[in-house]
């Protein structure tokens, strides 16, 4: 083990000398310096991690970061992420991508990864929209947006990424805002302390293309009144005065106002259970900022321990060699019937 | 259990000949590929040369008894070097209407005909368009036909047994079996064997599968159904330890020689696809060697997990068939430009498009050289016979680490399927693969480079100090950072391509075979290298002067070809493909080569080939 | 509309002269005399059904159906079919396809097109194996499997089919059995006359590769036990004696006996609503196949309308040219600033 | 809202010149291409020949005022006929210390170099990595220095509309603009008209970039900074109606016009990617038309849906650039297999993988050619300059509907974004496209044959009576069943390669520009066209026998090209890549072409051209 002797580490150990080449204003900025300033403090040696990417402004990532990094192609980073996973399971593998970039050209390497289990990390900058090629809509995009590639407004409903990746069986998923700079080095606190595949969701700002995509959550005012925090074992209260929470009604979650005289109060309202064994549960809360009138749930929704895809296919080949000691390639090559010519 | 051996033989007439060529065929159903390798195990540890060429359709089983259905397996053994399946068949077992009508056209006039006469009622018959009985009619006459009732006699044979009918009916192929061992005075102790572990779990199909065999080899003793049986001597081989080796199976276990010489683990990114899959089945197995399989959502998974293993400094290898490729064509030119080694097999079949999953064909080779967007140059290399692709593998896997680029194998389902003898190498025979990663931090660069092979320093994560990016954007020599200037780009784009070229120092001179300069030089590549040397061979007895070399390196190539194309009167490319060997040629050297292409998802022929020479040379 | 005069059509209409070429005993026969029998009931003309597929034994349907059919490329029937009915919105199209067609190399087209909701009707064969690759295992096999591509097992996870499809808010998901034929035209009557995307998965048997994949379901003495018939509006019993039941606790499903003195009745039950307008509930169902002890359940999970894309795309075609008329070729030469040159 | 009215020109020297170059650059958020495209729409309108060459990043926003940052525009025009946007430039604007410093040496030696003097502090000097300042040491004697302060004039012009000093500071572009039509005598009133219509809900700016623009062009006038202006009269273009048009607008209308004249609905499958977005945009807006474009989930999903709306009756169509290309490989194999029309239109840029996505290349024609498993052939036309991708455009859907084949468009970024006039052609110009679905089930085959072009019938669902299966798998001729049979494979090879070369018949023979026969045959595709032409020009006017042919269509080339190789005693073969149309002719007509490769993300300029024909002429 080389944690041994870890160096300490800072915020500054993981700067290049390269410039940020992201639009002034951009939410990336902000996701940088958070990422900047977990990664010091995970006890793990700087040469361990590695940061990769696909393409795309948030995939532009790995560049800034003073680790390991790899730019690699549109929509392909969660399979080379694997093949580095499965060859080094020791490594610290983290996935910077884009909605784009993770849901429509990489969306099938993103659900296998997840069903899998590989211990990756996946960062998904969500600005719901196309940045670097200019304006075009993703698959995050409202119903009806007008953008340069949908002047009348796009004919399709978008995906609900977390309820997608919880479809897929995700055993980590959360979701975080740029601009929430605490609660985002949290959630990546927690995610990089999961064993298996972790997504997260960051609510992500382009100000040139899509400026204020996320206003509603991150406007001062409105803020506690649009976003309900789910924290482990707390009821799901939100608003100003903690007036308003979520109720579950059979199926149907419900948002219940507290103490105004309806006699309900914070036992009535739902306790979030991060490891709920039945991942249906993470699913219904995923659906809350679909429903009108509902807050954005931000936390972990789900964390459940399941298998990782490269410990079982490690241990496969331990176990083999353990049974039959370690390859011998001159018996390989005179394997099954041979005879002597003289 | 009753104990069984073989019969004591009698006194029969025996003929010591050269060597034979055998076809089984019959239904998918009918166990033809299990005959055949049974029969090809038995003659290769006796000691024959040989080579074999199953050919069967693409579905899993189409419907019994139709003409789609039929699945065939041929073998050529031989006292003297055998380089074909050979063209015409000396003995041909056919097990229904629809096996005996698309096959009968290639055996031998006189030929022995061996017919599963209890195949034949006229509902088989109307299966395979067939309107009169072929055993009636005298459309058999210039063969020598043995109709045997199989289904009758086997089940006769394992009456006592207390089988279904159709449980006794999967037994006939091994009482075929049977019938041509004694044929060819062969013993059955190895199938015997294979039976009994195949079937371990079930002793009453162990019992009937040998009691089928033996019934037919007595069958012929009894009957004395042939007068006479062929006794074909071993072939005098390079001494040595042999097995027999089918093409797929040599590229596995090269791929995990060159890992244990290169003292890397092994990863393969694979997604099934035919004829490639048994590659992805045999390294699988081999989880003792460190291999790590990782069978993909797709072929674009299977290469860019295969790049990140190699990124991480694995030993890493994607394998696929031309449908395939050509989805891995984006991934191949981001391996290009981050300069990470990688080994790209392509078992080629028939195409465009699905094509012809199951059949051969050669026609990948330019896809393999240009199928990427820009300039990204890739090694080539192909193997001429199965057993050449063990060594293949081998170089495929040292030229990517030396000069850390991935690099392209193109095999084919011809060679995939077939099978040969091979003489086992000494561990010291294989060459030895030096890897060195970076280590020192001090003036490390990821884009500095090895002033012999122009290779990057492979830096892999986890090494303290060498904390690096790369990526697919044009980048900066030496530094790798990203980088849009002008004149930087030409040089990166000249640097890959020298690199490659650069390989040209690892190839050794070409030196015809036959004749060194003369009337005519064929040039060619793969697996049509049997057919060529057998057809050559003819011909230069007939008096022509012809060399022949055959291209290992289809990219770069070795240094000396031009000039060997200049020593002879005419220059002919056989080609499985519409002549694409025959471009580089002539675009490289100025040469008005000939092509000579067939594509018909089926190997040359060596009488092809003959009358091609004959054809030019007259 | 051509409707208007339709030829009475019948199982034989449908049938081509291609021989079938599938092994003996493959469950893809009886798939194929289902539908069939059922396009004929569907009162739509012939000419008018399109049947696509990708690559697979499956896939090979097409080949098997007397109507306009494509046998196109591994994993990409989606996108064609997506093609097709942007262009035809009237036609009828169905996409045969496999476990591994639709799921492994396809997975990413199959949820966008559920995504958009284009009105296609996806017969998803699952066998659990890849069959016309002669036997590896396919992302619907089950964690351990041993097959030819895993001799020592696989180490990943299945996907829920179902689970997958409804996070990616499949606006009609169902599951059916080859050899409950009755069940089986039942269910694909039900997708026929579904607007949107129906993503029906089919229990298929691969009696060469993967024989009794599903032999608890579909045999005789056990069937009853292990699978639960869905019906709107009624409660999920089953059982031979139909003595079992499931029932709804909090977030939570179980099965629970009933008349057997615990005073449990049939109103204690759950009882079925394929319109839950919350996917959730449909979610919760599709995870019964994976807890131990609980049936499988075949049906209609869900059944949901929303706007096809291609009919939002073709109002958008057709509002345009209300508002501004039918495109003027000459005038859009000229369009922008011009000037003459004499 | 004051009124704006021009100054009344007060008398000052101008001169008559026949041409000029102008560059603006400045920093990705300094609005370059909008300054450089409303000037060129300016001097277009007044009937000025010309070309623009706009060239920026391929980040969004790089830092502001670093080197990797600077966007830039230029044009020439004038009252000759134009071929390129200029080797060396006449005026140079530069807004900022990055932009003078990347641009300056382009600037001919003595001309007119506009500064922005306001962004010269230490701090914007240090982000352009310059120690001292440019505008102070005396490396830029050597030309006509005019330092301008134009945040301070601009600031100073809009101090009275009460603007943030952030948003005063954006319409300094337009400040400089107003110079440069002082400078070239030009109306801004076109100018004002765009201003209006872009900013129409923001009054405020409307008026501050006009003021702006006119306060820029009031500063000239009565400063006198300029003791001279130019005058370039219009160009004699010939008659007609002109606008200005970009290479993917030419090529987004070429397929309006296509899908009108062959009265099929458009369909456009494709998924953004730079340069070839802009495609997509422009024809997502043309509903009116009946244009069906569907942004898929990744370029597979944009090809292969594209081949379901083909398949279906629809004039189809996708779009994207290398990397993409490289994705839809396999696809493009389906369509040949199933023998559907489809034009695919491939943008190229830099590469290899993701390479130089701002930048322009030709290196995708071996791609285009051999880029797919098998041998799977497809026509490819190549639009020689931006006014040329319409004719292209319509051309490929006509090949595409006529014999039913996929075809392939290659563009390049060069082309793609600049742009020339263009003059609108009169609808009976653009040729005729017949197409006739299949309707009469009397004797239908889906692979039955027209003998002229091959094509096989396009029978579309819906159609009573014509249910028919197609698929990628081999297929038997006329009845497309399935088919594995040896001799029907050879034969539908053959057919596809046929069909492709049938397409001959309509390729006009080729006549070489300048001299028929001589020194030098330059033989070259794409977006060189201009530099050629130009550079060809000066070269026989030195007395030198050149010819010059451009192939519009790549495959299959034209009847006569091998004969006019014949006639020169040198053949040039410039290209934008390692040499791949040089390999293309080398194979076809064993002539030893000579390439000239220029792989710097950067058109040729003329001056190269000239140099490299007196390198070989001497
Ligand atoms: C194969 C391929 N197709 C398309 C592109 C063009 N492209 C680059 S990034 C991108 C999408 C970016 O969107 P997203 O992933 O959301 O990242 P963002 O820029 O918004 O952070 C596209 C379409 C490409 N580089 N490669
Ligand atoms: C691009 C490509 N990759 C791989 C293949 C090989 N292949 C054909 S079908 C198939 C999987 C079939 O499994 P499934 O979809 O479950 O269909 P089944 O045969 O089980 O019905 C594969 C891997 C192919 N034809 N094309
Ligand atoms: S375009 Fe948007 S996402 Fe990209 S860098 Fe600029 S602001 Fe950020
Ligand atoms: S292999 Fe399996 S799925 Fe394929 S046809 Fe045979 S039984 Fe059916
Ligand atoms: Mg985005
Ligand atoms: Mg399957």
């Amino acid at each position: 083990m080389t944690t041994a002797s870890i160096p300490v580490l800072t915020k500054k150990d993981f700067q290049t000398d390269q410039e940020v080449r992201w639009c002034p204003g951009c939410g990336d900025y902000a996701i940088l310096s958070a990422v900047q300033s977990v990664f010091p403090e995970l006890g793990i040696p700087r040469e361990k991690f590695v940061v990769i990417s696909g393409i795309g402004c948030s995939s532009r990532f790995p560049y800034y970061m003073n680790t390991f990094g790899f730019h690699t192609i549109h929509g392909r980073g969660p399979a080379v992420a694997t093949g580095v996973k499965i060859t080094h399971p020791e490594l610290e593998v983290w996935l910077a991508t884009g909605d784009g970039d993770s849901l429509a050209i990489g969306g099938n390497h993103t659900i296998h990864m997840l069903r899998r289990n590989v211990g990756i990390k996946v960062l998904m900058f969500n600005n719901k929209i196309y940045g670097l090629t200019k304006g075009q809509y993703s698959p995050t995009s409202e119903f009806g947006k007008k953008t340069k590639s949908t002047p009348y407004g796009t004919a399709d409903r978008p995906f609900n990424p977390l309820g997608l990746v919880i479809g897929a069986d995700t055993s980590f998923v959360a979701r975080s805002v740029d601009v929430f700079q605490g609660h985002l080095k949290d959630t990546l606190k927690k995610a990089a302390a999961h064993k298996g595949s972790a997504y997260v969701e960051i609510l992500q700002n382009c100000n040139i293309f899509n400026d204020g995509a996320w206003f509603e959550l991150t406007e001062k005012e409105a803020r506690s009144e649009h976003v309900v925090q789910l924290e482990n074992g707390k009821p799901l209260i939100y608003g100003k005065n903690r007036d308003k929470g979520i109720r579950l009604n059979g199926m149907e979650l419900e948002v219940v106002h507290l103490g105004n005289g309806n006699g309900l109060t914070e036992k009535d309202i739902l306790v979030h259970d991060e490891h709920h064994p039945n991942p249906a549960y993470a699913f219904l809360l995923a659906q809350m900022e679909e429903k009108p009138g509902f807050p954005t749930p931000i936390g972990v929704l789900r964390s459940w321990d399941r298998d990782r895809y490269e410990d079982v296919m490690s241990k496969q080949i331990q176990d083999v060699i353990a049974k039959r000691g370690p390859g011998d390639l001159a018996k390989l090559l005179s394997a099954g019937d041979t005879w002597e010519v003289r | 259990m009753a104990t069984i051996t073989d019969p004591v033989v009698r006194a029969h007439k025996r003929e010591v000949i050269e060597k034979a060529v055998l076809r089984f065929c019959g239904d998918s159903g009918d166990g033809m590929q299990i005959t055949g390798s049974q029969f090809t195990n038995t003659v290769a540890l006796y000691g024959n040369d040989l080579a074999t060429f199953p050919d069967y359709p693409a579905e899993i089983r189409a419907p019994a008894g139709t003409l789609p259905g039929v699945s065939g397996f041929q073998i050529q053994f031989s006292s003297a070097d055998v380089f074909t399946p050979g063209d015409a068949v000396d003995v041909l077992v056919a097990m229904n209407p629809a096996a005996l009508r698309t096959n009968i056209k290639d055996l031998k006039p006189n030929g022995i005909l061996i017919v599963n006469s209890d195949a034949f009622t006229d509902g088989d018959l109307r299966k395979a368009d067939l309107t009169t009985n072929p055993l009636e009619d005298s459309s058999l006459d210039a063969y020598r036909l043995f109709p045997v009732g199989l289904e009758r006699l086997t089940r006769t044979a394992l009456q006592d047994l207390g089988l279904d009918a159709k449980s006794m009916d999967r037994c006939k192929n091994f009482f075929a079996l049977g019938m041509c061992y004694w044929l060819y005075n062969r013993t059955m102790d190895l199938t015997y064997k294979w039976i009994e572990d195949k079937f371990k779990t079930k002793a009453l199909l162990v019992e009937a599968n040998k009691l089928a065999m033996r019934a037919g080899y007595n069958y012929c003793e009894a009957t004395e159904a042939f007068q006479v049986s062929y006794e074909i001597p071993p072939a005098k081989l390079t001494p040595g330890t042999y097995r027999n080796l089918s093409g797929n199976q040599a590229l596995a276990i090269g791929f995990v020689a060159a890992s244990q010489k290169a003292g890397l683990p092994l990863f393969l990114g694979s997604y099934p696809i035919t004829p490639a899959s048994d590659i992805l089945h045999e390294l699988s197995m081999y989880k003792n060697f460190g291999v790590m399989t990782f069978q993909a959502e797709d072929e674009i998974a299977a290469i860019t997990s295969a790049i990140g293993a190699s990124y991480s400094g694995a030993l890493a290898l994607t394998t696929t068939s031309g449908p395939g490729m050509a989805l891995k064509t984006e991934a191949m030119g981001l391996a290009v430009a981050v300069e990470l080694p990688l080994v790209i097999c392509d078992i080629q079949r028939g195409g465009p498009s699905t094509g012809l999953p199951t059949k051969t064909e050669q026609a990948d080779l330019l896809q393999a050289m240009f199928g990427r967007n820009s300039e990204a140059p890739i090694p080539i290399l192909a193997p001429s016979t199965p057993g050449d692709c063990f060594w293949v593998a081998v170089e495929a896997c040292r030229i990517a680490l030396k000069y850390m680029v991935p690099v392209i194998i193109l095999s084919d389902g011809y060679l995939a399927n077939g099978a040969e003898p091979w003489r086992i190498p000494k561990i010291d025979e294989i060459p030895g693969i030096k890897v060195k990663f970076a280590t020192d931090p001090n003036g490390f660069h990821p884009y500095s480079r090895d002033p012999n092979t122009l290779a990057r320093p492979w830096a892999i994560p986890g090494t303290l100090g060498l904390e690096h990016r790369i990526g697919g954007i044009e980048k900066q020599d030496v530094t790798g950072n990203i980088n849009y200037e002008p004149l930087n780009h030409e040089k990166m784009v000249r640097l890959r391509a020298a690199k490659v070229e650069a390989v040209t120092q690892d190839i050794p001179d070409l030196v015809p075979a036959g004749d060194p300069d003369g009337d005519l030089l064929i040039v060619a590549w793969g697996s049509t290298y049997g057919a060529i040397t057998a057809g050559m061979k003819t011909m230069r007895a007939k008096g022509h002067r012809i060399g022949h070399v055959h291209l290992r390196h289809l990219n770069p190539m070795a240094r000396n070809l031009g000039e060997l194309l200049g020593r002879y009167r005419h220059v002919l490319v056989p080609e499985m493909n519409l002549g694409q060997l025959s471009m580089l040629l002539r675009a490289k050297f100025l040469v008005d080569v000939q092509g000579y292409n067939k594509i018909q998802g089926q190997p040359f022929k060596q009488s092809e080939i003959e009358a091609k020479i004959e054809e030019i040379l007259g």
